[in-house]
């Protein structure tokens, strides 16, 4: 019976405070319905690394599967200890003029003794799960040519100081949000911010070998297994209902549904858009484009979802499906930048035109009071203020990840040797096989 | 005796294997393999991306036949395996000094079939 | 604002606790609990589709890996915006004389306003996976020889228009719910609705090349991945506690427990009688059937799972799971219709099974007041009320789509050319190979 | 009767609300909120019968891949039936002196007429889902060379008589809890039980053929499907934010976010340290063995969870992450045993671990009034404790499961023909291939 | 020279391999292949329904010798191959001119092994 | 006319393509063999258990030529498949009596090409 006692003295000590203070209102926040919702939240979004992966090794060679897995694992366990070590803190720490936070370090915020000590747990897992995403998005660009160490390099660093900041900035009480910038669920605090960081490293990495044609002609280095990404997909459309909808951490804020109506209407327009884009472009409706589309519609309504109308969303699904093609080719042929999986037009581009377009699409109905777009009478200033949180995130993240990046590069190395590449990563960094006993051709 | 081999497009196979079957040439074995010949390649984009096929599916086929059989078999092979298309593939003939069969130890003629 | 009505008489039968807040105002019966849970169980009902997604790839050939995907993809996304359009209003809308709804087109029912405005976003989230359920379902019976262009019509008509109106005969207060027809979570309204379609999409097409022997002896056409088909019936049975459970829309309603496990009751059993059944009569328990087996409990209990006891459930799974195994022979053998994963036994033939054997098994006791089956007293009038919903939803499917089949058959066409079909329908319809660099063989 | 008075008074010292109603009538007590937390926990405990398939699957031949799923489906139908008829009557039931219970069979405890009565079948999905994790758990250890008819045989006595009478001694009131045994959610009752029947399992079965040189060196025989294990490791983790968090059985006990952050610190640092114990070890970071290090954090965590702080919670996972390593080396070196997966060391011996370790780590504050552990000024009294627990359960199991598989041996047989084996359980017990078209080398 | 060609039973590879050890042939080169035979084929079911394989899965070892090594090659591949039931497999042996090894690009007999 | 079979490493296939398309020869089969020889092969780790990989991934060119062509083939192989290290591979040469090219029914020198 000891084991239940201290259960109940346990519960005694929390809930009796909660209820208490649940009189005197302030504290009347910490409902366990929010609790449980948030957490709910946050699990959906955690099993997005799943989806991550799976997306990545189904877009990539079978050569290099377990390798992608690894990088999965890693940067979100190392993210995970990086992120409670230092990145919450410098996100939603007491700001320093708001450019950073300098507290809550090691979760220090949080305790078992009060409900508000017991919230700051629950918060932070939901905010450790973005961080993850924001650096799993980059495993995607690198793929295939990346040295495992630095790529762990990479994560550790990402997690504790270049997200947390830029997040402070808009979600921990920085500059940003004060001037009224609109990033409901981090279309720019987790997506562009990966997707930026994903350009910075393939740019540094160069493309695979066998990529482009020595005339310069980008070729296709088709992914090994398509049904394993679509699942994928299915997985990140999924944990997007805890990524939007959650980002309430409220479950008694009855717009949850409303959120997540747009998240689906979104996604949908998006994957239906890309899919008549390229099939009208290359004559067949290409599956993994299809799959991308789905995806930036996701990425697009993300910072949108709870200021615009249900049609609203499916304008933006659909801009941002047909974005994500132009924009996958415009990165492979035009600036011949080497990106397997579509992280930066998915992310990064996908991202910066969803946060601009609140600014078209907003409604003081669902936005709040006054908070209007250019197309419903709000005129240029929102728009603007979301243009200039865009590129100032940009520009933080291209500016840092480069410099990272550039350090990695020259000391420990960013790229695996040619050998390496065409014997493939699994076998070089990991001494195994993804597939042992299947009989693969290694075209490339 | 000889050993033929031959290099056919994947989805001929039934038609091969059937025309091969009234002939009764009944035994062979078949391989998956890649070839490299005139034929350009069915035009394959991926993500908006033409993909360069320049190593095509082929399915190679290894029968083992007595002199008499030979032109039968193929002439068969031919009648299965003939769209008119380049990519249609090859049929090579090595001399088969030799064949065992392993379950009765019989040796030549008698073991071919 | 029928559905909320019956909706409230709903939880009043079912839990006193409920029923107490509903006689006080109206909105305060939109508590978030009700709202969170009826979200949670959508999300999960929406990850079935990578369920289907999975079960539908791993038991069909590799070489059309891609285009099923492509399907299932694409029947949910074009599926969600013409149930938006269109379907719901069809369904829920404003009833005329019982047979269609008329208003709430648009979601115009929703806004952001109001606790009910905001919860009617809640609700279509809800429903439309559900459509989006019942159209899935038919890629399966058409997988592997159908132009993907009809697969996209069929897909947009199916929630556009067929399933909405029988839907809104038993759902939307038409005329069957009033019969006191009932499907508690869809055994009818989704299932069934999916199996029939999936029949008729199956007759006009015609079975694969090579399934058939010259003297119309059936040969097998094994799956390619049978771990990926089962990962999605994992999928499918973890969707399925969002599905029945979720269909109270009230967490309030504590009845969800016992929906559960009713639910995982009929599953288990139908694996197991599958197995056996199998077993008994092919000298081996095969993999692909037992893992119908599950879904055959699933979709059988689907209708009664609120009204039956768990030892009633365990029989209508062990009834369900030994049927699939005989209508899939039945189809296969005398009917000669090929239906490559057992779609239109485990969605048609189980889901109507299973919808008349509430007829049966029902008691008052769980059912509410003077609800009883045949076996507990009720004689025959449910049994036949259930008949008669099962049949005229069954004539009203087979006609419809039987139509809609045809006339895509003589405009755009339904199968793809032999040619086509022999090289796989990824490379002819996609541009691509779902496996690249395996090595695989094509037997047939 | 116990458990169910204790969960009473639990709920009533919880929740304000709840209090109120309690004291007019015991039964509003059951609050909404702890049924739908408690029920999504479930389903997520639920979903992790796909992520061990996965595993299973991903870390063994391609041979064998249909016949493990079946072993899991089958071991969780099997068991959810056999836990129904007896199995939770054993665990939950009145208790005879502390050794097992003697009613609630046929969940006759609960009914749909009280809300105690449906609470007790959210209860029981709950249980059933715990039962079937640690039945599944052994399949990974008898991979490859098991009988499928005693694998059968097995699954159903471990849920029937093994599982459910440990599991009385520690959560149904038994004389361990009443020891003050700490388990919060698992480790020993549901880990360790099935890693010490997977020990005996291997044991009895011998190791594969090819597994061992003739001069006894240990080779080996990789996983054909790393993805799809990588895949399940990730549904685990997911799946674990039910398995610890939900054991609160409340969402009203606002400690469930504290205990979600303590399960996912541990398994991040059970992967990194994993990862670098390998990589020091055999110079590469493997990628099969970092999974596992991920599960090891999670398996020692689940005792503690709600007891130690999150920087314990990391150093627990770290040493689970190096003793996964270590044993399976152990076993598979010293002792020759064949755990294809890794099971014995992951469940076994990281359950045990981490059931001890909380003797160590456990904190006041956390775990409740004066319960310290040696670290925390507790002295040696609650190791002790834990340790007799450990044992105790682990002989239980290993006297009892070794009984049973030396019963199975001499009757049905435990393990399929030499020629069997070579070719296949798919083929050979299943008729089918799991990869059919797919060219496959079978090396050993 | 001669290059032997042989199809077997796969599960017979690790005793064929042994056996061409011992006889200490320890060079050769192994593929999949499907063949088709006298054999019937064990029967398989899928869901019920019987499955028609009339190609069945085969591993063919090619291997190339001396003259005088043929005889205990062969010797060898059947004693590991050989069950005595139908689908055993056949060896083929074919003449080898020429043989060349890559690396140090010695020729003729001094390259086989 | 002559077969040339040649078994060379896996990552070696897109240097021995290219020497083999400069030499001209543009015509040639490739297919995914295990391979047993000299070679000890990398040391392949997993779970910390050394693997013993006894046989090694090797890809196998089959390349029918006319008796002039022969010469050029066989460096073209060389040049673009050596590495100086043990597994490097093997080339052999088989005489080809007779090739025939199904689309056109072709024979012999003709159909080579
Ligand atoms: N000289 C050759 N040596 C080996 N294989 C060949 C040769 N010529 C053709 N093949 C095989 O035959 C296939 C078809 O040959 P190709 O030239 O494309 O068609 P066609 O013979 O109709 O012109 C090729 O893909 C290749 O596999
Ligand atoms: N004439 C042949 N040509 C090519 N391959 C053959 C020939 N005869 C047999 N084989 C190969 O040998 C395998 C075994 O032959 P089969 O006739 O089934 O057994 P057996 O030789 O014992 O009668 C076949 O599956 C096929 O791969
Ligand atoms: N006598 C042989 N018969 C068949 N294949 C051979 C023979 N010798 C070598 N090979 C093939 O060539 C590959 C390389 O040979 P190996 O002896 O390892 O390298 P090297 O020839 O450089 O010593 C082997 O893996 C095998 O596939």
């Amino acid at each position: 019976m000891k084991v239940k006692r201290m259960l109940m003295t346990l519960l005694f000590i929390m809930s009796g405070a909660g209820a208490l203070f649940a009189q005197e209102s302030g504290s009347d926040a910490i409902q366990p319905i929010n609790v449980v919702w948030t957490l709910v939240a946050a699990f959906l979004v955690f099993f997005m690394q799943a989806g991550f992966a799976m997306v990545e090794v189904g877009f990539t060679r079978a050569k290099n599967a377990g390798n992608i897995i690894m990088k999965n694992l890693m940067d979100f366990s190392v993210g995970s200890l990086a992120f409670f070590l230092v990145g919450f803190g410098l996100m939603y720490g007491e700001s320093i003029s708001g450019l950073f936070g300098s507290s809550k370090f090691l979760l220090s915020s949080a305790s078992p003794g009060s409900s508000e000590g017991l919230w700051e747990y629950a918060y932070w897992l939901f905010q450790v799960v973005f961080a993850a995403t924001a650096a799993t998005i980059v495993s995607g660009s690198m793929a295939e040519r990346t040295r495992f160490v630095a790529y762990l390099l990479y994560s550790a660093i990402i997690s504790l100081v270049v997200y947390p900041i830029s997040g402070h900035w808009i979600w921990g009480g920085g500059w940003l949000s004060s001037l009224g910038f609109i990033d409901f669920a981090g279309s720019t605090v987790v997506h562009s911010v990966g997707g930026w960081a994903a350009l910075m490293g393939a740019l540094l990495l160069g493309p695979r070998i066998g990529k482009y044609s020595p005339d310069g002609r980008p070729r296709a280095i088709p992914g090994h297994n398509i049904p394993l990404a679509a699942l994928g997909v299915f997985i990140l459309w999924f944990g997007w209902f805890g990524f939007n909808p959650g980002s309430t951490v409220s479950g008694e804020n009855l717009s949850i549904g409303f959120i997540a109506v747009n998240t689906n209407l979104a996604a949908a327009a998006g994957a239906v858009a890309a899919m008549i884009m390229i099939w009208v472009k290359s004559g067949k409706p290409d599956v993994s484009m299809s799959l991308n589309g789905a995806l930036a519609g996701l990425v697009a309504i993300t910072a949108g979802c709870s200021s615009v109308s249900p049609v609203s969303s499916i304008i933006i699904g659909i801009v941002a499906g047909m974005a994500v093609v132009l924009s996958v080719e415009l990165i492979d042929f035009v600036f011949k930048i080497d990106d397997p999986v579509g992280a930066i037009s998915v992310h990064g581009v996908c991202g910066a035109l969803g946060t601009l377009m609140v600014g078209l699409f907003a409604e003081a109905q669902y936005a709040g009071e006054g908070v209007n777009g250019l197309f419903y009478g709000g005129g240029f200033k929102l728009l603007g203020t979301q243009a200039v949180g865009v590129f100032a995130v940009m520009a933080w993240v291209v500016v840092t990840m480069g410099i990272v990046f550039f350090i990695i590069k020259k000391t420990v190395g960013l790229r695996v040797s040619r050998a390496e590449e065409l014997k493939g990563l699994d076998i070089e960094e990991h001494g195994m096989e993804s597939y042992s006993g299947f009989q693969i051709f290694h075209n490339q | 005796m000889k050993l033929i081999i031959a290099y056919i497009q994947p989805d001929k196979l039934p038609d091969v294997k059937e025309a091969l079957f009234r002939a009764d040439v009944k035994k062979m074995s078949v391989t998956n393999s890649l070839g490299c010949g005139q034929q350009g390649g069915f035009l394959e984009t991926y993500r908006g991306v033409e993909y360069e096929v320049n190593l095509l599916k082929k399915v190679r086929l290894e029968i083992a036949v007595n002199e008499d059989f030979v032109k039968k078999t193929v002439d068969a092979i031919i009648a299965g395996a003939r769209s008119g298309n380049i990519g249609d593939g090859k049929i090579f003939v090595v001399d088969l000094p030799q064949c065992i069969r392993i379950r009765t130890g019989e040796e030549g003629m008698d073991a071919i079939g």
